[in-house]
């Protein structure tokens, strides 16, 4: 009995269904926390004491270096799923999650770059947590090359899986080991700001904007998830109530 | 009992008991690996102008540097680890898209997924066959770049000890990457793609020891880590690459 | 216990958007040779593939000795010959090599065995010259050299008479026999159907 | 509003930033319901190819 939540989850036309109904129990509130995360840190907090207004920015590099991350977790998790109990589904979670974290990893990249320049006085700082997030773009980048690669859907799933499962066991350790090579080479002129005194009125917007684009991720990927399973199936009976609607 | 009950017993009795000289007729796990690891060894040997192309590669590379940097010894010294590692790395996966492609097309690979060995220790031979003939040569190679980048005589043994370990996980890695672009036309880039991100804890350790070992420094830590690279990449990169194998012959 | 037996329960099969295998099943027992025809394109290697473990079907099962293959795969494999499309021979060794390297991996052989085998499907003058000069025909001789070295119950074989002079379909014949005799079980996938000589045949039609 | 608008003399660095950031949020949006367009499309060819449609 307690297995039925799990089998039902694996069945892609009570997926499809599910995703269409919960989109907008997710897109709605996402939405809602972005505007009023937008407005709480663009007006309402106060400017930092010592970078000023420039620290709004983190209001959407935190954001978005968030997500990359987190959906590259939940993209491993879901090809480990796909990958052991060879459930479609799965796959199509996965397979839904690279395009959105890799965007976000872009913009986390650029966003660090826009703040570093007035901060640090450079765009680009080999920074350890700058060099991991440009070397999981790669990761990401890497995953969809490989299902691009390969014709065969059912093939592309699996490889891509075990691609990903490779890489969350090595995100650690390329981390580490970026961390430690920088703690080699600290570079003396760059300025070192101590970490940000964070009052309330400047950490509820960024919690409000964490939670939002956590929410925002579970919309578009629902989205996302209802054509990767439409792609994978092939018995007709649902899809023609599905594609009719 | 069915009626052909009599020559099934006879055929698996053949198949599961011992021969007259009393040793059994399966093959171990051990005479499988080490004979998987014979045959690519031979084969590479059969065709040797591919096994002389990533050490001149690498040669090529690490003599490009002088000429389009500087000549002087004092600043090639500096670069030299980073150099060094750049050059094997790449020329370490050079030699990785042919590291399978020959076995998936003449149905080499399906006959090892379907031998009832494990795949995994297969794949192991495949790899250690990989590091042995271009891991082990690069590092012996290594002091040559390195005299030619200014080093001293004395940080050799720390580069060929480091690039001999750093090799065996760059090839470990390799293996998995090249497991998973089997079947596809053009691999290359796509390779590199996702090998080298994978790559970049043992460029790190691995610079950071010959480093050391130029500038005469205790190269045991980095060293250390590789070495726990390499490890790790024992254990776990054939499996990786055998189930990317499976997933290949689909 | 000992009886082998090979059944394949409601096999579906999809490849892309191609229904490859449509319910295929059949069962299988000792002595018994199944010849699986069909245009090209109707499935034959698909189904070989997908009864020696290496493709995974959409639903169905294939049951070795009563279990699921799955559960054992290597057992399965130990007791599997699969001989496809292309003799599975490296161009850059010789044929004795390939042989010795080839089998060596599932079972010890002696060099006499090796020999004899070589010398039966009349391998006696060339088997040490590489495999790169041989004839398609001759590397399908070397590939039946294995498999008759093999000494499997199960034997899966993928157009095991392509490229071979009469002589040489003389000699699958008497190998296939030979193997029935023993008790072995025989799947191929043949184009116009295995010679008369073969006793015993049950014949699968895959539908285009 | 042009306090504001120039964000304490960091404008060039932030207004680019939060750009950035929504572009990407928008386009996710564009390509997901593209995505799921085109494979509604693709489904109902496929039906059309196997005749299960009138």
């Amino acid at each position: 009995m307690t297995w039925t939540w799990f089998h039902r989850l694996a069945s892609p036309p009570y997926v499809y269904g599910l995703a269409a109904r919960l989109t907008p129990w997710f897109a709605w509130p996402a939405a809602l926390l972005i505007v009023a995360g937008l407005w709480g840190g663009l007006v309402l907090a106060p400017p930092d004491y010592q970078q000023g207004d420039g620290f709004r920015i983190i209001y959407v590099h935190a954001p978005s270096a968030w997500m990359s991350l987190m959906v590259y977790t939940t993209m491993a998790v879901a090809a480990a799923v796909g990958l052991i109990w060879r459930i479609k589904v799965a796959h199509a979670v996965a397979a839904s999650c690279a395009p959105i974290g890799a965007s976000f990893t872009f913009a986390a990249l650029v966003t660090g770059a826009l703040w570093g320049e007035p901060m640090w006085g450079t765009y680009w700082e080999w920074d350890p947590r700058l060099t991991s997030e440009l070397v999981l773009l790669f990761l990401y980048l890497g995953y969809m090359g490989l299902r691009a690669g390969i014709d065969d859907t059912q093939r592309a799933d699996r490889a891509s899986a075990l691609l990903a499962v490779v890489g969350v066991v090595n995100v650690p350790i390329i981390h580490y080991s970026v961390t430690w090579w920088n703690s080699l080479h600290q570079a003396p002129s760059v300025m070192r700001l101590g970490k940000p005194t964070i009052s309330a009125a400047m950490l509820l917007p960024l919690l409000m904007m964490l939670l939002g684009f956590t929410l925002y991720f579970v919309a578009v990927l629902l989205v996302r998830l209802r054509s990767e399973v439409l792609a994978r199936e092939r018995t007709a009976s649902w899809i023609r109530e599905a594609v009719s609607a | 009992m069915s009626t052909s009950g009599a020559p099934a017993a006879a055929l698996t009795s053949v198949a599961a008991t011992d021969d007259g000289a009393g040793v059994t007729l399966t093959a171990s796990a051990l005479d499988a690996t080490r004979l998987a690891l014979l045959r690519d060894l031979k084969l590479a040997f059969r065709k040797r102008g591919q096994l002389v192309q990533p050490l001149a590669f690498f040669a090529l590379v690490t003599m490009l540097f002088p000429l389009a940097v500087s000549p002087e010894l004092s600043r090639l010294r500096e670069m030299a680890p980073g150099v060094i590692w750049v050059a094997a790395l790449l020329a370490s996966l050079l030699a990785l898209e042919f590291l399978f492609r020959d076995d998936a097309y003449d149905g080499t690979l399906e006959q090892y997924a379907l031998s009832g060995q494990s795949l995994t220790s297969l794949m192991f031979a495949k790899t250690a066959a990989h590091w042995l003939l271009t891991g082990l040569p690069l590092a012996l190679m290594a002091p040559l770049a390195a005299l030619s980048l200014g080093a001293p005589s004395a940080s050799l043994p720390g580069i060929v000890g480091s690039v001999a370990v750093g090799s065996v996980a760059l090839s470990l890695i390799g293996s998995i990457g090249a497991a998973l672009t089997l079947g596809m036309k053009r691999s290359g880039a796509l390779l590199s793609l996702l090998t080298l991100p994978l790559s970049l804890p043992v460029l790190i350790f691995g610079a950071r020891a010959t480093q050391l070992a130029i500038s005469g420094g205790p190269l045991l830590a980095p060293l250390e880590l590789l070495g726990a690279l390499a490890v790790l990449g024992v254990t776990l990169a054939p499996l990786a690459a055998a189930a990317a194998v499976r997933i290949s012959l689909e | 216990m000992l009886d082998e037996r090979l059944e394949v329960e409601n096999l579906h099969l999809w490849r892309g958007e191609r229904h490859v295998l449509r319910g295929v099943r059949f069962a299988l027992g000792g002595g018994g040779c199944l010849e699986v025809t069909g245009p090209n394109g109707s499935g034959k290697t698909s189904l070989l593939r997908t009864l020696c473990g290496l493709m995974y079907p959409e639903e169905g099962q294939v049951l070795w000795k009563g279990e699921n293959v799955r559960r054992d795969l290597p057992a399965f494999h130990a007791a599997l010959a699969y001989l496809g499309h292309e003799p599975p021979l490296k161009a850059d060794l010789s044929a004795r090599e390939n042989l010795r390297f080839w089998i060596g991996i599932r079972r010890r052989v002696a060099a006499a065995d090796l020999d004899a085998a070589l010398e039966r499907v009349g391998g006696g003058g060339w088997c040490d010259r590489l495999v790169r000069t041989l004839s398609a025909g001759q590397r399908r001789r070397v590939a039946l050299a294995g498999l008759a070295l093999l000494v499997v119950p199960l034997w899966i074989l993928d157009e095991p008479t392509t490229n071979l002079d009469t002589e040489g379909q003389q000699l699958v014949e008497s190998l296939i026999a030979e193997q029935l005799a023993r008790g072995g079980l025989v799947i191929a996938a043949v184009h116009h159907g295995l010679p008369a000589t073969v006793r015993d045949v049950r014949r699968l039609e895959l539908p285009p | 509003m042009k306090e504001f608008l120039d964000m304490g003399g960091y404008a060039a660095f932030v207004w680019p930033a939060y750009l950035v950031t929504l572009t990407v949020v928008v386009l996710n949006i564009v390509w997901a319901r593209r995505a799921l367009a085109r494979s509604r499309a693709e489904a109902r060819r496929r039906l059309d190819v196997r005749g299960e449609r009138p």
